[in-house]
């Protein structure tokens, strides 16, 4: 290649043309970027229509877990206290996200589609007990709630992923 | 043909030292006042990762150099024999985090190979997509930080603003923008998702004009020539003894691409070029790199014609001992929820063997050695990974080089820690 | 290719389309230089050490089904365990080597080794070697004679014990739950 | 009437303070447009647009611990900062950024001190300024400092002769080393970077490698030395030392300016002061511009650019320049 020192020059172009273009930083706190529909974010449990709670505890989420991060302590369903639709309940149910890494094989293993990984990502806190979720943080709506992208785009077989991520 | 017929000759004889690994100090320096030990990490700006180079500086020249590495062991090996093979497919992408998609690649394709599992045609040609936008995406992470390095810091971010298309793009497919676990054995976890192939076409459209632009800032810069050509050098046959792979072996001359020379996947059945440069610099380095996000590109638009005509056909084997069943039939066939349990409990088996398996990852060949005993869980699982072995090379191509050297150099050998240190 | 002239021979297998040559320990480097000189293996790719403590006892279960393929319904697979064959040794290590020719033939140089019983460096064959073996004594233990810098690679250098080993427990701090129960 | 010393020590109260204002917002304005750039948007918390970020940066240095490595020796380390910021506001004493007035009684003349020989000041009190960064280096007993401030020795002594000799060409136009007299010059007859070509661009490169500045950010290079010379700095001493660095370059700028593009004097409207400040801001424009594209030079390079390329080249433009201006005349 023969020395073309006015090559030089065009790096001070692709440099100042860039002025005039808009940034593509987004400003975060104000603007959370929408995510697509199969995005794994925080984990979510449901309920069916009629309030009880999808879960049974099977611990089969548990048994998934690369990381080890779930705990499920199983309860039976008395006539007085009938928190599922199963037999059994899950008494506790906690999930430590500091050692989640988010895979999905919780969602995937769980028959019941009781759980889900749902699209927030603002998961961070000061302390690391806080990141013990526990089965009524899992339970509740998330406060933080993050758009998505193009709600077209959901295929995933969960149904209610269309409607309620 | 798969060596270049002529070796260059880019220096006589061997430079490869007395330890492969570690440059000594010269006889005549070794009682000398003159000699200063720096260390370049741990914590050091230059080392993405956790390098520890303890270098001997005389003036401005390094005379002796020891890497340390083994900051980010990490133990994947030994967690992987304690999970399920299922399970242990989310381990293989933390390793190189950077080519986490070639890192499931081999980890699953060894599996497969183990079980003699056929694979979809659906699912060849996307793993080979996303493999090659993966091969692209960890390019532009080293054409970024190796510029900064360097000084250009503007390159660093006009390669994120593409990485990070990208990462959408993983995203959109595999629900994670990194560490996807999307390659299953037997297949793919889901199927791809609609709207997937437009945004990868606007994607495969737009990055031929990014290279461009990244040439346009550096490639004929003069300062980016001197500090690129001439440095680092490593002669073919000294790159071949040191094991080197991947861009570093095509930097120096030597012909060689897993992706044509050994296929897998369904790389025999696409057109793309193996671009090899014979001086054995970090120059010639950097162009192979540049040239092959080029192809990727390439590739990948080939991948798209072809799997837009692979509508509605299946993504993962059907083997039900092996394979998940459908999530649909959970609820309706109890023969599918045992299998689900068993698997997801258990974990599937695979026969007794041993199989090493190796794929071109952006940093070259990446092995992976996997003995099974016939149970649910891996026996011994062993990474090759191509950053390990492009580390052994420093000490050959720091021969007569000075500090700023130092960093280029390192910088063009494109070591992703975790790989290294596993 | 013929592996008729390997020196130190002992058993050539083939098996998922891969050529393992076992070779005695002590004529590895005649072996090395033979396959590097005269059947053309020019690259060293990975060397591999395993450990096979504890291979084919109690807790192994067998794989289900037939060498075809496996049947859903193949007869009787329940509870049938197939223990995986017998290990001549406890470690062994595996050089994977490759040739850069069309066709990229590989090839698997295979060691077999007791605990604590050496093996003669290849560093002088391939100098590619020279990380790989110190893994293999860092992670396994494998002493390597003749090594010109055999030092721990990836633990500390006070590092007590061989982390891969099969003996070496798993550790790690316990995941964190909250207090209930 | 000529202006007595009262009316210097305003004019310097107010030029230092004006100084430490357009310094705060170069680092704004370096930032934003490197922001740019690179497609970012640079600082825009602080303020609207950003603009109390200089402020929030000042208060951040001010409160945060400025420690000392214990191998550190004491006074040089913490004298160093001072030297290099009190040199770098001092030297630009004598660059006129007005043509002076004439307020009641006195006459107000463009700068705070008016020296005959201000060219040759400035360079001096650049000279002494560097022992500031060498010093700092060396005492703080760290090995990358050493090679920082070793590297600074080096670089600047050896650009020291091509700026000098760069700007010997406009000396002999200008005939003059006042730098008002020079100014004047210009306004008369032509901006000499236009005679000067060769001695603006030889004046400006040295210029960038003396203010160790992108490409020639050797002393500090964070990919290889951390940070150079100030890597064991950290608060406001830390801050000093930038501050000198950002002042340096502002008045090579105002320097240049004046040598080359006839300081307050403008192609119409005689606003004074105010094209004084444009035409710096565009070349700090310029400097900017430089470090957000080219790559850094290797050790040895820079010096060989220095020695083979610039010096020669510096020296040729003055031989030149004195061969014709003896011809003209």
């Amino acid at each position: 290649m023969a020395p073309q020192p006015l090559g030089s020059l065009k790096g001070f172009a692709v440099t100042f043309r860039q002025i005039f273009k808009k940034p593509i930083t987004q400003q975060y706190p104000e603007f959370k970027r929408p995510v697509y529909p199969r995005f794994r974010g925080r984990h979510r449990l449901w309920r069916h229509e009629n309030g009880l709670e999808k879960c049974v505890g099977c611990s089969l989420c548990a048994a998934a877990c690369p990381a080890d991060c779930i705990r499920v302590v199983a309860d039976e369903n008395t006539a007085t206290n009938r928190v599922s639709a199963g037999e059994r309940y899950a008494r506790i149910y906690e999930i430590n996200l500091s050692r989640c890494i988010f895979c999905g094989y919780c969602e995937i293993a769980c028959p019941f589609d009781a759980i889900t990984l749902g699209n927030d990502f603002e998961l961070s806190e000061y302390a690391r007990d806080d990141q013990i979720y526990t089965k009524d943080m899992l339970l509740a709506e998330p406060i933080k709630r993050v758009p998505v992208a193009d709600g077209l785009l959901y295929d995933t077989p969960i149904p209610y992923y269309r409607t309620d991520s | 043909m798969a060596i270049a017929p002529e070796r260059p000759e880019i220096y006589a004889g061997s430079r490869i030292p007395r330890i492969p690994t570690v440059l000594e100090l010269p006889a005549a320096l070794r009682d000398s006042d003159d000699v200063l030990q720096v260390n370049f990490g741990p914590n050091h700006p230059s080392t993405h990762g956790v390098l520890r180079l303890v270098v001997d500086l005389h003036g401005e020249t390094v005379v002796g150099l020891n890497a340390k590495v083994g900051y980010v062991h990490t133990g994947f090996e030994k967690n992987m024999e304690a999970k399920t093979w299922w399970k242990a497919i989310t381990y293989a992408p933390r390793i190189d985090y950077l080519a986490y998609q070639a890192n499931e690649l081999v980890f699953v394709q060894a599996i497969e190979k183990l079980l003699g599992l056929p694979l979809p045609e659906k699912a060849t040609w996307m793993r080979m997509l996303l493999c090659e936008l993966n091969r692209i995406h960890s390019h532009l992470v080293w054409l970024g930080t190796a510029a900064l390095e360097l000084g250009a810091i503007s390159m660093f971010w006009y390669c994120f603003r593409e990485r990070d298309q990208i990462l959408d793009l993983s995203e959109l497919v595999t629900g994670y923008r990194m560490h996807t676990r999307y390659f299953q054995a037997g297949g793919l976890a889901e199927d791809v998702p609609p709207g997937f192939y437009p945004e990868c076409r606007r994607f495969v459209e737009t990055m031929p004009g990014a290279v461009d632009q990244y040439e346009d800032l550096v490639d004929r810069n003069q300062i980016w020539l001197k500090r690129t050509k001439g440095l680092g050098l490593l002669s073919a046959d000294d790159a071949i003894a040191l094991g080197q792979t991947g861009p570093v072996l095509r930097g120096s001359g030597v012909d060689w691409d897993l992706r044509r020379d050994d296929p897998y996947l369904a790389y025999d059945r696409v057109d793309f070029a193996v671009p090899v440069y014979e001086n054995g610099d970090v120059y010639d380095r950097y162009r192979v790199r540049m040239d092959e996000m080029r192809e990727s590109t390439r590739i990948v638009e080939q991948c798209l014609r072809r799997l837009e005509r692979l509508d509605g056909e299946p993504w993962i084997a059907d083997d039900r001992k092996v394979v998940l069943p459908p999530r649909e039939e959970l609820h309706t066939s109890m023969e599918s929820l045992i299998h689900h349990f068993k698997i997801v409990t258990e974990g599937y088996r695979v026969p007794e063997g041993e199989v090493y398996v190796a794929v071109e990852s952006p940093r070259g060949e990446l092995g992976c050695y996997v003995v099974s005993d016939g149970g649910p869980r891996p026996w011994r699982v062993k990474f090759r990974g191509a950053s390990f072995v492009a580390l052994e090379a420093t000490a050959t191509c720091m021969v007569d080089a000075y500090i700023a050297d130092l960093i280029a150099i390192v910088g063009s050998l494109d070591t992703v820690m975790g790989e290294v240190d596993r | 290719m013929t592996f008729g002239g390997v020196p130190g021979l002992v058993e050539v297998r083939e098996a998922h389309g891969e050529t393992t040559l076992v070779v005695d320990p002590a004529r590895l480097v005649e072996a090395s230089l033979h396959v590097r000189d005269e059947l053309g293996f020019a690259m060293l790719v990975d060397i591999a050490a395993a450990d096979y403590l504890g291979w084919g006892q109690g807790g192994v279960a067998g794989h289900i089904g037939t060498p075809a393929g496996r049947s859903i319904n193949h007869p009787g697979s329940q509870g049938l365990q197939v223990l995986p064959s017998p290990k001549p040794k406890r470690f062994a290590m595996n050089y994977h080597l490759l040739a850069l020719r069309p066709g990229a033939p590989r090839l698997r140089l295979q060691v077999w080794l007791d605990d604590g019983e050496a093996v003669p460096s290849v560093t002088g064959v391939w100098a590619t070697a020279d990380w790989h073996e110190r893994e293999a004594w860092d992670m396994m233990g494998i002493p390597v004679e003749g090594h010109p810098n055999l030092q721990r690679l990836l633990m500390d250098e006070d590092w007590e014990g061989h982390p891969l080993r099969k003996d070496y427990p798993l550790g790690g701090e316990p995941v964190r739950f909250s207090s209930a129960e | 009437m000529t202006e007595p010393w009262w009316i210097s020590l305003i004019k310097a109260a107010v030029v230092i303070n004006l100084l430490l204002g357009v310094f705060a917002y170069t680092t704004l304005l370096e930032r934003k447009v490197m922001g740019r750039m690179q497609l970012r948007y640079g600082p825009n918390r602080a303020g609207p647009f950003g603009v109390l970020q200089p402020i929030a940066d000042l208060v951040k240095l001010i409160r945060k611990e400025a420690f000392t490595p214990t191998q550190a020796l004491d006074v040089p380390y913490i004298v160093a900062p001072v030297l290099s910021a009190f040199t770098a506001l001092a030297a630009f004493a004598v660059i006129p950024f007005g043509e002076g007035w004439h307020v009641w009684r006195w006459d107000v003349t463009g700068q705070i001190v008016d020296v005959p020989i201000s060219l040759i000041l400035i360079f001096a009190l650049g000279s002494v300024g560097i022992y500031g960064f060498i010093v700092g280096g060396w005492a703080s007993e760290s090995k990358y400092s050493l090679l920082g401030s070793m590297r600074t020795c080096a670089q600047l002594v050896s650009y020291e002769v091509s700026l000098a000799l760069s700007v010997l060409g406009v000396v002999l136009m200008g005939q003059s080393l006042s730098l008002t007299e020079i100014v004047e010059k210009q306004g008369d007859t032509i901006w000499f970077a236009v005679p000067q070509f060769i001695g603006l661009v030889t004046f400006f490169v040295a210029g960038v490698a003396e203010t160790s500045r992108a490409p020639f950010d050797l002393p500090e290079a964070e990919s290889e030395l951390v940070a150079g010379y100030h890597t064991e700095y950290s608060g406001m001493r830390w801050g000093l030392f930038q501050m000198a660095e950002y002042v340096n370059m502002i008045t090579l700028s105002g320097l240049c300016v004046t040598l080359f593009f006839a300081g307050w004097h403008g192609p119409w409207a005689p606003l004074g002061p105010l094209w004084f400040l444009l035409k710096v801001a565009v070349i700090l424009f310029v400097f900017i511009w430089l470090r957000t594209t080219l790559p850094r030079l290797r050790y040895d390079q820079l010096m060989a650019f220095g020695w083979k390329v610039l010096l020669p080249v510096a020296t040729l433009n003055a031989l030149v320049t004195a061969l014709l201006v003896v011809a003209i005349d």
